[in-house]
């Protein structure tokens, strides 16, 4: 379709619109491929108007003044195929029942409020999308594992931040330039991954080694550790490198890549991790 | 834990292998006969005590790891962890010194259970 | 005050209970092979503590090596060896797979495949361990060596 | 030094020098600057990384002339010209000035921003931002990918973590305590609720400084989180201080289409182009010189002015397309990865290959909290709240004017929130405290109580829902008297119904029923500010585009808009008063706002 050149005022009528099939990319339903993230929508594909259809989501809830137990309770909602789970706690909050308790903010992925185990994995509730679950079976929906759940899908967070803390995240340099220190784009580069971090702790509550006694400092701190270690900027690397050799520290990790899977960032954390293992007897290479 | 991991693989597997597959009868010659054989020769001897320690002090280092990872009771976590080192610690001096003091050729015992160079001496 | 009411329909004041608890996280390979790791080297642990304590029958008497060495030589026994066996390829192989992926970025990066691998390896020397052992196992006693 | 705490009839009473509530960017820059000097408490609803200052996708604004030149003036003239000569232009100036120390400062404490082949700070394109008074586009914008804001807030927390600032997360501010000393109204402090246990905190401070961010939440389509409810400016407004320039919303063009979810301006900074359903790059038509780089007012009321004329794209001819196709997937990975994956994720649109559908979408709040350029906040035209402070979306110095400039809000608070944790600092260190009347936390304990008691049978997301919808459709881009007098009379129901919500969750942890109700109350009273400003300003001034009145009126209007509550209580409709207040001018004459 060739770009039809219009001229004119604005409110002029053009007779350009018969074209507007064009990318064919509302935001129409896709398919439901199982695990098909980031699957491009073909050009010309055929625009549907979306039908919504009946979810069953079972939502792990628990009340601490009430429950002794947590309990699983179940929802029937009508979703689009382009929701998120999200939306659908948001529909059982807002029209069945508004005692359910979840964190959210940004609805997109940027604020790491929502990490929760859907269907047995974590995700971000708000970038799990309903077509990418096989949707004639319920969904289940439970709190993140491994931190004191506090009501339904709230869990305290406090220890989680604690790790976080205590591996220094912070730039530590001791000379105060005029301007802007200098760094090359690719000194810049190779800390990249790891800048991404929204501290949601989908990893570190995925990790095997992490749900067995919540000591081990987690994927994440190491991941933010590992932003600052490899930061050509940074003066303090082996002190968080003593403080990642302890023995909840890096070396607890078994390598079982559950973070890796679980980052809704696409973080390579058991990467980062090894880097930091490698640091640790190699030196650091920038 | 991975140093002694490398190690173990050439130890275990050449033992295994020696043992059960290159051995002609595999399992069914193992016996006093066999392992005295293997235990008065230097080299073996000095496998299998490498093996056995660098085995117990890898298993132990490893059941250390799980009993800190799922016992949280103070107590039983201590219980545990004792056992497992006395269990190593004997494992090893037994082990030891049965390597080392073993004798192929007991006296008084039956010849055709003994390793067939005992009748030499 | 206004007579406007809500849609709002409140579900069942007791809700359906559901028979489980929390459910099983699913991880992918690396979590299954560090299960398998787990429970393999739990297993080799304990009977590397027998074995030692039978190997050390060898000081008291042929005898009595011999008579516990016996009891390896059974079928079912030999069936238990191939488990055995089985565990400690696994656990070794999957333990030089993860000394790999701590030191080596290209298998930290390609772990899925590395963990293919492992299990391709563990595969080939279990089907060559397997028969030839069994055979034996399973072939009368020829005495004597 | 004090920072102490007790409790006295199950409500928690503590004490600091400095009481900062919010911790999104301008917050933890006050924090930064506050918290090595006297003690001092952040009290945020949120985890501070939780803050929307995170979602900020494209840049910072500075004139740094890292890559090509560039000057203050020429920021401070596009700042002046972009707020349509609404904004004050002192404060521009000090906007302008200290937005490049705001950059260093922030790539000091080790904010990792992308860099130039010789190791400096890279920057890029964006609306409105010009070389020497609209020659043509500057590159202005320093940025970290599409994560600008990410790493603006991750750093600033870091460097919270670094000086130990003492937070209280997940505590939401519910009233502001003022006490009459010598006959002058000052700050004693906050109260708030805490979400985790549901009990009330008293906060006595020095000084408060209010970094509560934005309202985003009144409009359905937005680009700001479910927890942008504007309650910090709802606080303040309750206490009966003024609220400034309500009616100038700002329209972020390229929301996704049906989502609002922000693809960043920085996108036609790389080159981006816009186009309608026949594939016209249609901004020609409205900025012949600057094209898709007009301010964002322009360029959203040119997609919204496409659509109405049946230029749209998409089965119902609603929206338009953001052409990424053009700039290769490696400048879309590298320079924009979060934007292509929202759009992939939430689309199952691959800007690589496909055009992606956008609409405008409620992004920014240009009005708010009036302060002076020291981020004090005003009573009146002039005078001060002694001890008060406020800074980033919630605040109004104005800078932004009538339109922001894309970049200029993350530098807002950055410039705003280090002036106001400063300046809070320094009044706190010759201040004494105000005492704190005995019944501080009563009207919170009320507000709470009326809520969670009450027997109606209304439902708040409905309520909340029918509000958006309205103000989707009266008070959008275009406006006209009649479809906002339509607004009012929506919100004027919506306000009786109010006070008949029913809480389902009556327990004390996390009640998210409970506190979903309270910042209703809030969107309800700041919606009702936007509408009845809007009515009252009758011509078309950046973000505020009158169909009746469609041209700018500088003899009646080149002034701010100053509301007042004069009555109202839960229940009871609330009384609005308006008043003007002069646009301070220093060096730019208003001219037509061409591009
Ligand atoms: C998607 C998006 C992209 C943007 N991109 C850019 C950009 O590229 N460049 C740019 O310059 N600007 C951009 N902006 C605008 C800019 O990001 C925001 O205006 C700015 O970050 C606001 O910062 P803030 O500190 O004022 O508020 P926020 O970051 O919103 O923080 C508000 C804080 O107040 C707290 N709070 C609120 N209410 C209460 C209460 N009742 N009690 C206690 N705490 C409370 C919250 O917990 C939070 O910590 C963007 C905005 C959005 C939405
Ligand atoms: C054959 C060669 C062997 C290799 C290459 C090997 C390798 C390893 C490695 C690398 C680990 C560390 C796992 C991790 O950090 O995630 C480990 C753990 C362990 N190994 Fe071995 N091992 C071998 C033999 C043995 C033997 C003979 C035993 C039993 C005595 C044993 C018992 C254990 C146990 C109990 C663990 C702890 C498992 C855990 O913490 O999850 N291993 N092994
Ligand atoms: S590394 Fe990924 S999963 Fe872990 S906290 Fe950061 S963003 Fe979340
Ligand atoms: S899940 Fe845990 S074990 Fe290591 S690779 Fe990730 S931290
Ligand atoms: S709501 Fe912000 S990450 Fe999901």
């Amino acid at each position: 379709m060739a770009a039809t050149q219009v001229t004119g005022t604005p409110g002029e009528e053009t007779a350009a619109q018969a074209a507007q099939t064009e990318g064919g990319t509302a935001p129409a339903e896709v398919d439901s491929a199982q695990e098909g993230h980031d699957r491009p929508l073909e050009a010309g594909e055929a625009v549907e108007e979306p039908q919504s259809f009946p979810v069953t989501v079972i939502v792990r809830r628990y009340d601490p003044e009430v429950d002794d137990e947590p309990r699983w309770v179940d929802y029937d909602v009508q979703m689009f195929a382009t929701e998120r789970i999200l939306d659908a706690l948001h529909r059982i909050k807002w029209e069945q029942d508004p005692s359910l308790a979840f964190r959210r903010s940004c609805a997109h992925g940027v604020c790491g409020s929502d990490a929760m185990r859907i269907n047995g994995k974590n995700r971000l509730a708000c970038k799990a999308l309903v077509k990418d679950f096989d949707t004639s079976k319920p969904i289940y929906v439970e709190a993140i594992k491994g931190l004191p759940l506090e009501k339904d899908l709230i869990v305290n967070m406090e220890p989680f931040f604690d790790s976080f803390r205590e591996i220094q995240p912070f730039l530590q340099a001791s000379s105060k330039p005029e301007k802007e220190r200098h760094q090359t784009i690719a000194q810049r580069e190779r800390f990249d991954d790891t800048t991404k971090c929204i501290l949601c702790a989908a990893c570190t509550t995925s990790c095997p080694v992490f749900w067995t006694d919540g000591q081990y400092f987690g994927p994440a701190a190491i991941v933010n550790a590992h932003r600052f270690i490899f930061d050509s900027r940074d003066e303090a690397s082996q002190v968080r490198l003593d403080i990642l050799n302890d023995r909840e520290g890096v070396w607890r990790c078994r390598t079982t890549f559950n973070c890796t899977d679980a980052c809704p960032r696409g973080i390579q954390v058991t990467k980062a991790i090894a880097e930091v293992k490698q640091a640790m007897m190699t030196g650091v290479k920038l | 834990m991975r140093a002694s991991g490398v190690v173990l693989v050439v130890l275990i597997f050449g033992h295994l292998a020696y043992n059960l597959l290159w051995t002609p009868g595999g399992i069914h010659a193992v016996d006093f006969g066999f392992v005295g054989g293997k235990l008065a020769q230097p080299f073996w001897q000095w496998w299998d005590v490498l093996m056995l320690w660098l085995a117990i002090l890898h298993g132990s280092n490893g059941m250390r790891t799980i009993v800190n990872d799922y016992v949280h009771k103070p107590t039983i976590r201590a219980v545990a962890l004792w056992a497992i080192g006395i269990a190593a610690a004997i494992l090893i001096i037994l082990g030891t010194l049965i390597t080392f003091t073993f004798n192929p050729c007991p006296e008084g015992a039956d010849p055709s259970l003994l390793p067939s160079f005992c009748a030499e001496l | 005050m206004s007579e406007t009411s809500s849609s709002l329909t409140l579900p069942d004041p007791t809700p359906r209970k559901t028979t489980f608890s929390g459910t099983l996280y699913r991880g992918n390979e690396g979590m299954w092979s560090w299960v398998l790791h787990r429970i393999t080297g739990v297993a080799i642990y304990f009977f590397l503590l027998v074995h030692v304590l039978d190997t050390a029958l060898i000081r008291v008497s042929p005898e009595a090596y011999n008579a516990v060495m016996a009891t390896y030589k059974n079928p079912v026994m030999g069936l238990g060896e191939v488990v055995l066996v089985g565990a400690v390829v696994l656990h070794a192989m999957n333990g030089l797979r993860i000394i790999l992926v701590d030191a080596w970025p290209w298998a930290t990066k390609h772990q899925r495949l590395l963990f293919w691998i492992v299990m391709g390896l563990v595969a080939a020397l279990m089907l060559y361990f397997t028969p030839t052992h069994l055979i034996n196992v399973f072939s009368p006693i020829e005495g004597g060596h | 030094m004090a920072d102490q705490s007790s409790v006295t009839d199950g409500i928690h009473y503590h004490q600091h020098d400095v009481v900062i509530v919010g911790a999104g960017g301008a917050g933890m820059r006050a924090a930064i600057e506050a918290a090595p000097k006297a003690s001092t408490a952040v009290i945020t609803k949120l985890y501070p990384t939780r803050s929307h200052t995170g979602a900020a996708q494209g840049g910072m604004a500075a004139a740094l002339a890292n890559v090509e030149e560039d000057s203050n003036e020429w920021h401070t003239y596009d700042t002046v010209k972009g707020g349509d000569y609404l904004t004050d232009q002192d404060s521009a100036e000090i906007l302008t000035r200290e937005a490049i120390d705001a950059v260093y400062d922030l790539e000091n404490m080790g904010l990792p921003f992308n860099r130039t082949e010789d190791g400096k700070i890279d920057q890029r394109r964006f609306g409105g931002h010009t070389r020497d008074h609209g020659k043509a586009p500057v590159r202005r914008a320093c940025y970290a990918a599409d994560r600008t804001g990410h790493m603006i807030l991750q750093t600033l927390y870091q460097n919270c973590v670094k000086h130990g600032v003492e937070f209280f997360n997940e505590f939401y501010a519910l009233d502001l305590v003022m006490a009459e000393v010598d006959g002058v109204q000052r700050v004693s402090g906050v109260v708030a609720y805490e979400l985790a246990t549901g009990e009330i905190h008293v906060f006595q401070g020095k000084s408060v400084v209010f970094a509560t961010g934005g309202f985003g939440k009144i409009y359905k389509t937005t680009s700001n989180a479910h927890t942008l409810t504007g309650d910090g400016v709802g606080i303040v407004w309750r206490k009966g201080l003024p609220l400034e320039d309500m009616e100038f919303y700002q329209f972020h063009p390229t929301g996704l289409a049906g989502l609002g979810i922000l693809l960043t301006e920085g996108a036609r900074g790389e080159g981006a182009i816009l186009r309608n359903a026949s594939g016209e790059r249609f901004m020609e038509r409205y900025a012949p010189t600057i094209k898709d780089l007009a301010p964002r007012d322009i360029v959203a009321r040119s997609m919204v002015q496409e659509v109405l004329d049946g230029r749209g794209a998409g089965p119902h001819k609603d929206y338009v397309y953001l052409d990424c196709t053009h700039l290769g997937a490696e400048v879309l990975e590298t320079k924009l990865p979060d934007i292509t994956e929202f759009a992939r994720t939430y689309l199952g649109v691959d800007p690589v290959t496909e055009r992606v559908p956008v609409y405008p979408t409620a992004h920014y709040a240009m009005g708010g909290i009036p302060t002076n350029n020291d981020a004090e906040v005003l009573l009146d035209n002039e005078t001060v709240v002694p001890g008060l402070y406020a800074a980033g979306e919630c605040a109004c110095v104005s800078v932004h004017g009538a339109n922001r400039l894309g970049t200029n809000s993350l530098l807002d608070i950055n410039v705003f929130g280090k002036r106001a944790g400063n300046n809070a600092v320094a009044y706190a260190q010759t201040a004494d405290f105000v005492d704190m009347p005995t019944d501080a936390a009563d009207g919170v304990v009320k507000l709470l109580a009326q809520l969670r008691e009450g027997s109606g049978s209304e439902n708040v997301a409905e309520i909340r829902k029918a509000l958006q919808e309205t103000m989707d459709r009266n008070a959008q881009v275009f406006r006209t008297d009649e479809t906002l007098q339509t607004a009012l009379a929506d919100i004027a129901v919506l306000r009786q119904r109010y006070p008949n919500v029913r809480i389902h969750d009556r327990g004390r942890r996390f009640n998210t029923d409970l506190l979903e109700a309270v910042e209703l109350g809030f969107l309800l009273d700041l919606a009702e500010i936007v509408v009845v400003s809007a009515i009252n300003r009758k011509e078309s001034r950046g973000a505020h585009m009158r169909d009746d009145f469609p041209t700018r009126d500088d003899e009646n209007y080149m002034q701010h808009t100053m509301a007042y509550r004069t009555a109202g209580e839960i229940g009871v409709p609330q009384e609005i008063r308006l008043d003007w207040k002069p646009v301070r001018v220093t060096h730019y004459e208003p001219q037509e706002r061409k591009y």
